[in-house]
């Protein structure tokens, strides 16, 4: 079987990268730890800046396990950006308070790796395995700060709950590869329509025993199997009722990895929810619709509530994060349209917010962690009057909590909207009413937080201002500059993302086509 | 040879028990023993599903994912007893719920 | 096959079955009792002395005397041990080396069943020894008994590993070879890989497999010089420490069969097994000659390295399975890799083996040259443990039966 | 099935009934020891019914791994998280509310699988063993990428468990 190795060389240059750093570690003691910082953060900008002009036009496929066309192509750059910001932001972070500077930044990078062959995959063991490694450096990652029993009780409850995630999504797959003999997408497709075909039909006449259907089309088997990936991804992206671990994970983190965990960790997980749920079962979306919907309506309505009562903006920042995995949700389940068309802007819409959204997320995290450099505190009361101390960084956080909640002339509103117009075309009014809906009620936590940096005078001892170290306060101006670009002019970077997800839908096409024809 | 349906049926159980050890108990040690029942009946069926539905078509897919489920497992048992190890160095104790600086 | 073939009738199933049971239980009993005998003789011989003379002609009787001994003793167990444990334990580790016997081949027609996956299978049961240890060393409720267990469980995974790479190793060799007579999946059963030494032993191919595989054997046995887990000046017995009559003697029975076993093993894959090294075609009386032959030799090899050399120390251990031994191991089997898959021939094989054997022992020497150039000259010149020059409790059989 | 209860079925309901029981066995022990004892019995009697099922090279791969490397792996945390001699609470508060979902969660598992038509051959002698080399063929070239990512995964679990279980200079 002849593989074309050259398809997948960033990810072994990635995996060198993460060796090298490492390595050179042990053999060089004497230098100043953050130039691994500085190493592997140029070394990702390399890779990202080589991986986005050679790849571009590649649409092709390694085996049948990866592909590699616009949407990888797309994710391994996001990513590759999500890794340098975060480990820019965390090279100071790191030199004060953490220690193994050079397998911290290893993992980094081998998570990155993950997130990249996750986004890549076409076929379900590759996938499950590149997730494994994903929350594998997660789970090390958020542990890293071993002295703190925080940082070790929020990895021992990560690992745990994403452990018992895993098991259940591997026995969805293993109902899907029994039911369809196959892991791969583009094969699952046509075979799930054949196995959903009136499954609710099958169901009902299973529960009255009439057993006047074919019996070769009896198979709920798939329907569980759907049900329990959806469970296991919603521990990963932390949907409402599993989202149980991401508050403590988020404490208990070092600063940079919350951030990380919080925008590469679910970007990554959506980049697998988009592309198993449009190459392999959009076919039946009719019957995953319902519970992804009530999962995104759940989502969102708990993530915002429980944001109301939190004091640490670490868990602040959780609640917030689900309550944008709801939105998210939403484009999923606005793939499910009348034609390919509709459900690709959806699909480009849960993209756009997705890089929305990690965009702002990262900036605010860059900030409380050029704050938390300085103070060592992260809770929302210790912000006040951090406008008088450092305006920029106020200024950034403000910007950026804007954008999550989603006002005008920031990213979160422009993707937000694009997320909710693909809803309501496609039929789900309730859901986009929901969401904008508890997106006012967003609105209050943030403000909170504003107010406190805004209206307050600094308290305690510490009130001088201070200054945040050069390559930080660089990383934070590209990221606010990024939040306001998408906010006020996201056509060029819609059409880019619209062109990518466009072969996640080839398969769909084609059958619909096929079912036209019939 | 069993019928398939009787090994899916013993593999469901195993693993909701698995699941109900997940659920129940509050020793880290004994929630990741949980775990593994459950990734057990996971490989359990993808064998079974070769075997039954596949094989003959020279689709060993199941299998390989058996093993690779194996090797995780392992992998999995061997991190979490580094950071059972690392929390009871700190906080002398293995139980998920003494482990609660955090709200669980 | 053994057995019907060896009467010369056909049998039903079920008697066969039972029949090699017997023949399994009566072959390792005997070879435990010949082993244990053989090892007081011949470390008499090392220390100057004569070993047991009283007991039959020339003491040959000994160890039935001590088994007898054995079964006559009390069986006590501590009163704050852990019932299940402690008396399950001394099963548990019985019974994996019981059934390691199964793929055994002693001659090219004895063994119980020829598996395609016998390597695989010795090792995967072996492996469950250990259980059956540490189910003993916690449940004794005793220190040192959990220190013995501890070691004896870190130095089972740690040697495991190299071991099993080595062991990669050779199926590799023994696949490209095979594969020139279009069997290369048969590679996994030890008889055809014994089968396959008729011209070239593969200690020739892989000199560096078979010094890993005897280091690994040695501390998998718990021998000297890897005795931690047992070694009485540290920690008194070790595992067993609490256990005494039959109980202890099941312990016993497993390490002396284990010991048979893996030599036989080692002498199945390096040294040719029952097979003539030198192209000849054996018939089946010369084969069991061959087997016993090339046994007894390694283990007075193993019994002699109980003599001659010193006990380390346990983090000497550790370090040198996992910072010399696997590393070798790795490369080994990247090197088979690299060679195989272009076409090399035996030789150059045999030459890079050679070659990092070589290498290894350069390392070794270096190491020690330093450690002691840095001033460890105590740890280095630490003289072998008292234990080895007066022996009073060479074998604890010894030290009950006198 | 045509050929009515054959000692293949007799054993694979022992050993089904084997597992079970160690399985309830792991999650209700008192002593987290015998918790990990009833789970060795567990895996063996997984590893039968793979060996049932034709493919002895994933039960001999489950005993490898999971018998020797994973009992011992427990056993060693329990040693070293044993300093503190007071009997544990082991169940959770939630307790009533963990079984009945688990019981939940096997009926809606048995009720879904019990619906569902399964591909099957028409008899059991089609059912053909798989060779290792066939599982060697398919690893290597198809699932070449999953391999490697599971050599990537398995050397940071282990650089990870190191690091974070390796006493450190201020640890006390």
């Amino acid at each position: 079987m002849d593989l074309e190795y050259q398809l997948i060389i960033p990810e072994f240059v990635m995996a060198g990268l993460a060796v090298v750093v490492i390595a050179a570690a042990l053999m060089f003691r004497q230098v100043d730890q953050k130039w691994f910082g500085y190493f592997t953060a140029a070394g990702l900008a390399v890779i990202a800046i080589v991986t986005a002009v050679a790849y571009w036009n590649t649409n092709d496929d390694f085996g049948t396990v990866l592909a590699v066309d616009h949407f990888t192509v797309l994710f391994r750059v996001f990513f590759l950006g999500i890794a340098f910001f975060t480990v820019m932001a965390a090279v100071q972070f790191a030199g004060d308070r953490l220690k193994n500077h050079a397998e911290f930044y290893g993992l980094i990078v081998f998570a990155t790796l993950g997130m990249m062959l996750l986004a890549a995959s076409r076929e379900l063991l590759t996938a499950y395995l590149s997730l494994e490694l994903l929350s594998f450096s997660f789970y090390i990652l958020v542990g890293f700060n071993k002295l703190n029993p925080f940082s070790n009780e929020g990895s021992l409850k990560y690992m745990l709950l994403g452990a018992f995630s895993s098991a259940l999504m591997l026995y969805g797959i293993s109902l899907i590869y029994g039911v369809t003999g196959t892991t791969t997408y583009s094969a699952i497709g046509p075979d799930v329509v054949e196995g959903t075909r009136n499954i609710a039909d099958q169901l009902a006449s299973f529960a009255g025993g009439s057993g006047g259907v074919d019996p070769d089309a009896t198979r709920p088997g798939l329907l569980i199997g759907l049900v329990l990936i959806t469970a296991g991804l919603g521990f990963k992206v932390s949907a409402v009722p599993f989202h149980q671990w991401t508050p403590d994970a988020y404490q208990g983190a070092p600063l940079p990895i919350t951030a990380f965990l919080s925008a590469g960790g679910k970007a990554a997980a959506f980049a697998f929810f988009l592309r198993l749920f449009s190459e392999a079962f959009l076919p039946a979306a009719a019957e995953w619709v319902w519970f992804v919907g009530i999962l995104a309506a759940v989502t969102m309505i708990v993530g915002n509530l429980m944001a109301l009562q939190q004091t640490n903006f670490k868990r602040l920042m959780a609640y917030s994060s689900i309550s944008q995995v709801g939105y998210l949700l939403v484009g999923i389940v606005a793939l499910n349209a009348a034609d390919i068309g509709q459900s690709q802007d959806a699909a480009s819409a849960l993209v756009l917010h997705l890089i929305g959204y990690v965009t702002t997320n990262i900036a605010v995290f860059a900030a409380i962690i050029a704050f938390y450099n300085r103070t060592g505190r992260d809770d929302i009361i210790d912000l006040r009057g951090l406008a008088e101390r450092q305006p920029f960084l106020a200024f950034s956080i403000a910007a950026a909590l804007f954008s999550l909640a989603g006002m005008p002339l920031f990213a979160g509103f422009a993707t937000k909207f694009i997320i909710f117009q693909a809803a309501f075309n496609n039929g789900f009014l309730w859901l986009g009413a929901i969401g904008v809906t508890v997106s006012f009620v967003s609105l209050y936590y943030y403000l909170m937080v504003i107010k406190q940096m805004y209206l307050y005078e600094p308290e305690g001892s510490d009130r001088a201002r201070f200054h945040v170290s050069r390559p930080l306060a660089g990383a934070l101006v590209v990221l606010v500059a990024g939040v306001l670009f998408i906010g006020l002019y996201p056509t060029p970077l819609f059409d880019v993302i619209h062109s990518s997800t466009e072969g996640l839908f080839e398969q769909a096409a084609a059958l619909s086509a096929s079912v036209v024809g019939n | 040879m069993p019928a398939l349906e009787h090994i899916l049926v013993v593999n469901a159980i195993l693993f909701a028990i698995g699941a109900m050890g997940v659920l129940t108990r509050r020793n880290a040690v004994l929630i990741l023993l949980s775990v593994e029942l459950m990734l057990n009946a996971v490989s359990l069926n993808m064998v079974a599903f070769a075997v039954y539905g596949h094989v003959d078509f020279g689709n060993i897919t199941g299998i390989v994912f058996a093993f690779f489920i194996i090797v995780i497992a392992a992998a999995e048992v061997a991190l979490a007893l580094g950071i059972v190890v690392r929390t009871f160095r700190n906080r002398a104790t293995a139980n998920v719920d003494e482990v609660n600086l955090l709200k669980w | 096959m053994v057995l019907s073939e060896f009467a010369g009738v056909s049998m039903p199933d079920w008697l066969d079955a039972i029949l090699r049971i017997i023949f399994i239980v009566a072959l390792m009993t005997i070879m435990a009792f010949a082993l244990i005998y053989g090892e007081r003789k011949i470390l008499a011989r090392f220390q100057a002395r004569v070993g047991p003379t009283r007991t039959g002609p020339i003491g040959t009787l000994q160890s039935i005397a001590d088994a007898l001994k054995l079964i006559t003793k009390e069986d006590v167990r501590p009163i704050t041990a852990d019932r299940w444990a402690f008396e399950l334990a001394p099963y548990m580790a019985f019974v994996p080396v019981f059934l390691v016997f199964v793929p055994m081949p002693f001659t090219e027609t004895w063994f119980i069943r020829d598996l395609n996956l016998g390597l695989l299978f010795v090792f995967a049961v072996l492996g469950l020894n250990i259980v059956g240890v540490v189910m003993a060393a916690w449940g004794s409720d005793n220190k040192y008994a959990l220190l013995g267990g501890v070691r004896a469980a870190a130095q089972a995974i740690s040697y495991e590993i190299p071991m099993l790479l080595i062991v990669v190793a050779v199926v590799m060799v023994a696949a490209g070879r095979l594969a020139v007579d279009g069997d290369a999946s048969a590679a996994g059963s030890i008889n055809s890989i014994v089968g396959d030494q008729t011209t070239t032993p593969y200690i020739l191919l892989q000199p560096l497999g078979f010094f890993i595989f005897i280091i690994g054997m040695l501390a998998e046995l718990h021998r000297p010089p890897f005795d931690m887990p047992i070694a009485e000046s540290e920690v008194v017995g070790g595992y067993f420490v609490e256990y005494s009559g039959m109980r202890w003697g099941l312990f016993f029975l497993a390490e002396y069969t284990a010991l048979f076993l893996l030599v036989v093993l080692a002498s199945s894959l390096f040294l040719g097994g029952w097979n003539w090294p030198f192209g000849a075609d054996v018939g089946l009386g010369l084969q069991i000659v061959l087997t016993l032959v090339k046994t007894t030799v390694m283990i007075v090899l193993v019994i002699g390295s109980r003599a001659l050399f010193p006990r380390l120390r346990i983090d000497q251990l550790m370090s040198f399975s996992w910072k010399v031994l696997l590393p070798f191991a790795i490369v080994q089997v990247i090197a088979n890799g690299i060679i195989l898959s272009y076409g090399g021939a035996d030789w150059v094989v045999g030459i890079v083996s050679f070659g990092l054997l070589v290498a290894l022992g350069g390392l070794v020497y270096y190491i020690m040259r330093r450690k002691q150039g840095e001033g460890a000259r105590t740890v280095q010149t630490t003289p072998a443990t008292p234990r080895v020059i007066t022996a009073p409790e060479v074998t604890p059989v010894e030290a009950g039966g006198d | 099935m045509e050929d009515g209860v054959t000692a293949t079925q007799v054993v694979f309901w022992i050993l089904a009934v084997v597992m079970l029981v160690s399985a309830i066995g792991v999650i209700t022990a008192g002593n987290i020891v015998y918790a990990a004892l009833f789970f060795i019995a567990a895996l063996a009697g997984v590893a039968g019914i793979y060996l049932i099922l034709t493919v002895e090279f994933i039960a001999l791969v489950q005993l490898l791994i999971y018998g020797s490397a994973v009992v011992i792996l427990i056993l060693f945390a329990l040693m070293l998280t044993r300093a503190r001699e007071r009997p544990q609470a082991l169940f959770g508060r939630s307790r009533p509310l963990g079984i009945a979902a688990a019981l939940g969660l096997m009926a809606a598992l048995i009720g879904g699988i019990v619906a569902t038509t399964w591909t099957t051959p028409e008899s059991s002698s089609a059912i053909q063993p798989v060779g290792l080399q066939t599982i060697g063929d398919a690893i290597f070239t198809i699932w070449i990428v999953p391999f490697i990512i599971v050599g990537v995964l398995l050397s940071i679990a282990l650089d990870g468990a190191i690091m974070l279980a390796s006493p450190d200079e201020d640890d006390n």
